[in-house]
């Protein structure tokens, strides 16, 4: 067991900074207001070191806190896809030619009317990201990114089409969560089709994690900082994991 | 303006000459056509308004049952069948727009009497384009008014909310914070509707619908601070996408003050079919022209997906093209706000130089034009606390070189659409800063052989290279084989080629000749 | 009852910033960590955007949650001295002719280790503050600040010498809660000599809120943005209250 | 250095010869004094260290003794009574401290041979001054190991725990996150004390108390991250309050790297005698001087009582001061990390150019000088976004004119002692800031006839104005009337005025005498 507090100066002294906005107008009562909230969130003590007014109606505050909540960091599981067991690229092709014996075939896209392109790509164009090469430069791995804005049918047919081994689905905009309305969606429609089980689902944007992902029924889902290393050497170990289930 | 650069004027001058070559056969092709959403947004300027029970517009269901009777006839013009229609029902635009959304078909009445529908027609013209006229008298005697009350750059905030009243809540308290303009982004991907929803809208993701009506109830809470802060707060919107002209023409009835538009933008990133942008972008200049609506150009698309410093030549060559294809169109330099962006990589060494050399260099080729900054966008993080930081930086380039509109960053660009208090956060930034360096601009020189100067010049030269590049093969193809933002776009590709309208010798649209006598184009 | 939330860009959507350190290295595990304890609060959703590490066993976080705790507004009530109805100079001046019939006498000092001269000065000094004169320079008051690093007893004495009214201390200086440990051994030192009453004791600095120096036995608090106006009327109001009771 | 503001080099000689006239009295004062603290400095030096059971420290314990015996023996010094109880009890230093603290008086001794206790002293002087010596070797080894690897300015950050241990865990992080120098911000009002705790302290109010265990125990943790970075990280106290010679000694003992330490800031800030504090100045920075120590002024104090835009000129005239007395002193140029600060009011119009142009002033009139830049602290607010985006602003303007000393500016200035992420974020802001200006001291120049320019001209012909009244009236009277800092302070008044000691013909202090040989002091 190793309770763990938030830190400012002092082990256990608990501080924690916070700011935000009330929909009521600055002055004495809007900082007591922000005091008696912070408090009710059971911080123990909290001082409101700045206030002001963003309109007639509306007040921001800045604050810190003291909590004495601690959490067991014993207990605490990373909620993410393990990055540092990551095989290089080379690794990959090795992996696949040693124990898939052909090539693997990946299809991904930026769904429903999502544009945000740029991190599909890193993880799929030749050129990649930060000097880590995408899925096409695999010479093992045929890759399809088929842009933006697809949606779900169309990416999920031209899957069938080239009988994809995995999926890729970038969800960047989350505003009034489009991104687990698209989601849900996707993994509806491929239930609705009896094709859930044919493919390796994969989600990813930098508000996706991999517990959210797996909730919606994905395999797994990919925040930011993903490189592609990452995404195939799941896809590899998951296929293996799968021909060995059946 | 304060020369610090000292670009060669011979260089700056065949620059631009080059621009003018590339836009000039494009100009020819675009004289010859016209488009849907060009005769729609002709029908919105004579009246055309509304929508029947699915939401279909009725500028769209009149092109449609034009095209519906048979397609040929597009190329004569559609107003003249609105006008028709006016004429034969005796109906005031507005009955006869209820009537088009109840299902009536207007090419159910046969075409009558030539003079009678140009009479008519120039009477419509008369009242759309004098209620444009007004507002624009408006605002100049508001801007006279409040004179010398708004900020320099102007503080251009964005508000997203996808909810228009709740829009409109962001935009008062942004108004009142210190923004002077207020841009209601659009709801994700509208771009690509091929028509322009009708009415007040409470459903959009990562923006709000750009209505008519939206419009209107954003002006007029927008016209209420301009009283309470003696401020004039301009709107800005998007005349863009594939129904640009639309836009345009309903942005200009509802006294909007700017409005995103580029030539080739929708090609480059939205995949819109090129003909067909290059039609519509010319339409809505000149409406944008007419009503005295600053366009806001977008250069800073090019740095979300390519290296700031690599393609620094790719705005500076997007921006002479932008300004020609705007002189086409009739729009003055000072309505041509051509866009650029702060978004070089944070960890270059001396970035900040190079930053302010490029935005020294806009200023210095483009002297009178309302150049509009972007801040950083895509080296933004979840570190909020770096993203304020970098904000500052940006505040300080565009106040240091004399921008004209200064879109404000957000310190949680990376995370979410802005709350209220991230854009009070960014204005008291630059607040701060531009008031704490106001005369930077006046009191600092670069050294001649220094870092800021040589990378302007070489900026110069390459854009020379490449604009050279594409004079040689032609735009067209230049865009076909992918030289601009590395995408290739084939010439009867991409989005609503099938609305391309090759104009006929009988193609009638009083209110185009209208715009272009009155705009002084040849 | 009216019962709010706090605000992001939609009336109770509940969102809120936070950033604090966690005495753990940064990490997947680290991020999970942090999430955790924000949902422990009580929020309903947490989004870490960032993590850093600040050494090899501190970490740095950057949260956005979601709290659907409300408040009742209506039942909030200002801690603070009610500035808006401050009288200006002259008007305390006209009230203590009219009232009071004699100088009023306060006595200043910024107490303790603490150095912090600057604030009790913009209370006291004829320059004052902001363009708000300080009490010396009130024709109807008789100020004396001591200045700064004054032992309690020492205040106490030369109030007594002067038959001061009020007795105004500074504190500025808070860490490990010094401020609190010099206010309470100011009350119990006046306490001790039986001098309590004799004296409107008035408590100011930057972190010193009205309830918490009422609740050490001062008669009011005054926290930044004081000026001497706020000050003077609270005095003069006090002495005729007082003079009424008894 | 680039030359920029264009001072006329005969007002700045001028200036400087003013300082060095003004201060030239108060050095004949100096040097017929001694004080008790140069005293136990010199005990101190000589190997007397240790506290009696109430925490009474042996040096003090040896001066009181002394002075019990008679005050008129402490014209002769005391060193000379320690060096007696040495040679007659045959004890080594540490045996006679622990004796000492114990309650063995040395006066119980009669005075032996005094060319024994010469001989005695000088072995002592060689040990002391001896280890002195291989401390500077041993950095000056270091700094050219891990040479270039330092940042420019040097990132100075501050603990402030209270306590050494959890200091050490902070320091540590702030060194690896990119600090070069750590200050322990020494507890409030220990520079009243007149006397040195003791030991290892886990107690201190808004910072750790000045002991020489704890200047070990930070030395010992900074060593280990200077191995691990790569990178030599300097330690910081404060040479100053009551016992500044004896924390002079204390740190060079210790290796410490800088030290707080200014002429005249006790005197006006303090409240500390000004005949005490002039002689006690002199001794440390001999000390100083010697082992290598750079100073920080503390010239950064007016501007929190006064304003900076106003007062700029005191500032100056401050550093003018402190250099001659530290010239005076011994210490060379490049040790003199003269002070000024960021502080002026956010909100004036141009503040950025006016700082720029007194930090710029200052670069240019003390060229070769290691300039400590201090951060905003007085207009810091409870809005960290607000005071973050001042500290990126004071971040330009340090690197912007090349400063050697950059102590951090923390967002929660207005709120707490440095949490371990106000650090952090304060570094990363310095470190993107810096090296995205990297070369722009070298890349841009000043107007000629400019604010800024106009404004250094202005800051320098006010110094010389007062610093033509300071020299007619005398220092020591001038101090009195409230010339500096609004504040008077009588020449008698003030904290440890009893404490000054005349000394007599006899005066014997080989260690003194050995510095000043060694550094070639007249
Ligand atoms: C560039 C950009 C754009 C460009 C996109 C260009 C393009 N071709 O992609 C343009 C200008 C077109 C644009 C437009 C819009 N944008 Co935008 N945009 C950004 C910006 C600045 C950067 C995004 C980016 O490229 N990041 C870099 C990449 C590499 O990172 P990434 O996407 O996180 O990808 C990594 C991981 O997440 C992961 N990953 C991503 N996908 C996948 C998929 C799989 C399978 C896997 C395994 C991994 C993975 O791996 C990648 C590499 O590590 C962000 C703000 C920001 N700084 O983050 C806003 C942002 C994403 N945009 C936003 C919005 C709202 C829009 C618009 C909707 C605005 C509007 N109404 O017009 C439009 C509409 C676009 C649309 N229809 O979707 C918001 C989203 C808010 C939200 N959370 O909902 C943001 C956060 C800005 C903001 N604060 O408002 N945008
Ligand atoms: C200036 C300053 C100094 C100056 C003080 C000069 C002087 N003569 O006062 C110097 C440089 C000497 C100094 C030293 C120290 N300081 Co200091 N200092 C500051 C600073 C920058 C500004 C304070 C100030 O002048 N504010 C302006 C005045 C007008 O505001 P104010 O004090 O809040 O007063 C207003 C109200 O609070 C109220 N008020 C105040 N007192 C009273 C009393 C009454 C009766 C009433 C009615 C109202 C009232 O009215 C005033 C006007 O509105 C603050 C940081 C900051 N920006 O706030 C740090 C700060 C206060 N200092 C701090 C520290 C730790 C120190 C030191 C202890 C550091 C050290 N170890 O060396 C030393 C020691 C001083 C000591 N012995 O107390 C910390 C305190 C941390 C904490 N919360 O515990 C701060 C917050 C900085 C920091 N983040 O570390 N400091
Ligand atoms: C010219 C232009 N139009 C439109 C947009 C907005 O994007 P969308 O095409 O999704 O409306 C931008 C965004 O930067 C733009 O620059
Ligand atoms: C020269 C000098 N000494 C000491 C201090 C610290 O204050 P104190 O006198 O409380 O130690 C400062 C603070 O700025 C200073 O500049």
């Amino acid at each position: 067991m190793k309770l763990i507090r938030t830190y400012g100066d002092t082990l256990d002294d608990g501080k924690v900074q916070l700011s935000f906005t009330l929909p009521v107008p600055d002055g004495a009562r809007g900082r007591e207001a922000a005091r008696k909230l912070v408090l009710a969130w059971g911080f123990k003590e909290c001082e409101v070191v700045h206030s002001a007014p963003l309109s007639e109606e509306f007040s921001f505050y800045v604050v810190y806190g003291k909590s004495e909540t601690a959490i067991d960091f014993d207990t605490v599981e990373a909620d993410e896809i393990d990055k540092d067991a990551s095989m290089s690229m080379d690794e990959v092709n090795e992996f696949i030619r040693q124990h898939i014996k052909r090539k693997v075939v990946v299809v991904g896209a930026c769904t429903g009317f999502d544009a945000h392109t740029v991190g599909i790509d890193a993880i799929m164009n030749m050129k990649g990201y930060n000097h880590h090469y995408g899925l096409e430069r695999y010479p093992e791995i045929e890759a399809y990114n088929l842009g933006a804005q697809v949606p779900n049918e169309k990416l999920i047919d031209f899957a069938v089409k080239v009988k994809a081994d995995a999926i890729l689905v970038s969800q960047v905009v989350t505003q009034k969560d489009t991104h687990i309305h698209n989601m849900t969606e996707f993994i509806e429609l491929l239930e609705a089709k009896n094709l859930r089980d044919r493919f390796i689902c994969i989600a990813g944007g930098p508000r996706i994690g991999n517990k959210l992902a797996v909730e919606l029924g994905f395999d797994a889902g990919f925040g930011r900082g993903t490189y592609a290393d990452d995404v195939a050497t799941f896809i590899v170990k998951k296929l293996v994991e799968k021909a060995q289930a059946s | 303006m304060r020369i610090k650069l000292h670009l060669p004027k011979d260089r700056i001058d065949y620059a631009r000459q080059l621009a003018k070559q590339i836009a000039a056969p494009v100009g020819a092709f675009i004289d010859a056509h016209s488009s849907v959403t060009v005769e729609r947004a002709t029908l919105r300027l004579a009246g055309a308004d509304g929508a029947n029970a699915d939401g279909v517009p009725v500028p769209n269901l009149v092109v449609d049952q034009v095209k519906a009777a048979d397609p040929a006839l597009l190329e004569d013009g559609v107003i003249i069948r609105y006008i028709n229609a006016l004429i034969k029902t005796g109906l005031s635009t507005q009955e006869l727009n209820k009537k088009i959304a109840e299902g009536f078909n207007v090419m159910s009445l046969p075409l009558g009497d030539r003079s009678a529908i140009e009479a008519k027609c120039n009477e419509l013209v008369a009242q759309g384009l004098g209620k444009i006229k007004d507002n624009r008298a408006y605002r100049d005697k508001k801007l006279e008014e409040f004179h010398d009350r708004n900020n320099k750059p102007l503080l251009y905030l964005i508000v997203a909310t996808g909810n228009i009243y709740e829009d409109v809540k962001q935009a008062k308290a942004a108004a009142k914070q210190g923004a002077d303009v207020i841009a209601v982004i659009r709801t994700t991907a509208q771009s690509l509707l091929d028509y322009v929803p009708y009415g007040a809208t409470t459903e959009g993701f990562g923006g709000t619908y750009a209505t008519q009506e939206n419009f209107r109830i954003m002006r007029a809470a927008l016209d209420e601070v301009t009283e309470q802060e003696k401020r004039y707060i301009m709107l800005t919107n998007y005349a863009s996408g594939l129904c640009m002209p639309e836009i345009a023409a309903m942005g200009a009835l509802e006294r909007l003050d700017m409005m995103l538009n580029d030539s080739m933008y929708g090609i480059l990133f939205r995949d819109i079919n090129m003909y067909r942008t290059f039609v519509d972008q010319k339409f809505s200049r000149m409406i944008n022209a007419y009503a005295g609506i600053i366009i806001n150009t977008g250069e800073d698309n090019y740095l979300t997906t390519s290296d700031a410093y690599e393609k620094a030549y790719t705005v500076l060559a997007s921006q002479l093209l932008n300004e020609q294809f705007g002189f086409m169109a009739g729009l003055p330099a000072r309505l041509l706000g051509l866009g650029h962006a702060f978004e070089m990589d944070p960890s270059i060494k001396n970035g900040f130089l190079y930053e302010l050399a490029q935005a020294q260099m806009a200023r210095e080729i483009f002297p009178e034009h309302p150049l509009k900054y972007m801040p950083p966008t895509k080296f933004m993080s979840g570190d909020i606390f770096k993203g304020l930081v970098m904000d500052s930086m940006f505040n300080f380039v565009s106040k240091a070189t004399n921008q004209g509109i200064h879109l404000l960053g957000m310190l949680t660009e990376a995370i979410h659409t802005p709350f209220m208090m991230d854009r009070y956060i960014a204005v008291d930034n630059a607040k701060y800063i531009m008031n704490n360096i106001e005369d930077f601009y006046d009191d600092i020189e670069f050294r001649k052989d220094g870092i800021i100067v040589r990378r302007a010049h070489e900026v110069l030269d390459k854009t020379i290279k490449f604009l050279e590049e594409v004079q040689a093969i032609g735009l067209f193809d230049a865009i076909e084989r992918g030289l601009f933002a590395d995408v290739k776009r084939p010439k009867d590709g991409g989005k609503g080629f099938e609305g391309l309208i090759k104009k006929g010798p009988q193609y009638f649209n009083p209110f185009e000749k209208q715009l272009k006598q009155e705009l002084n184009i040849k």
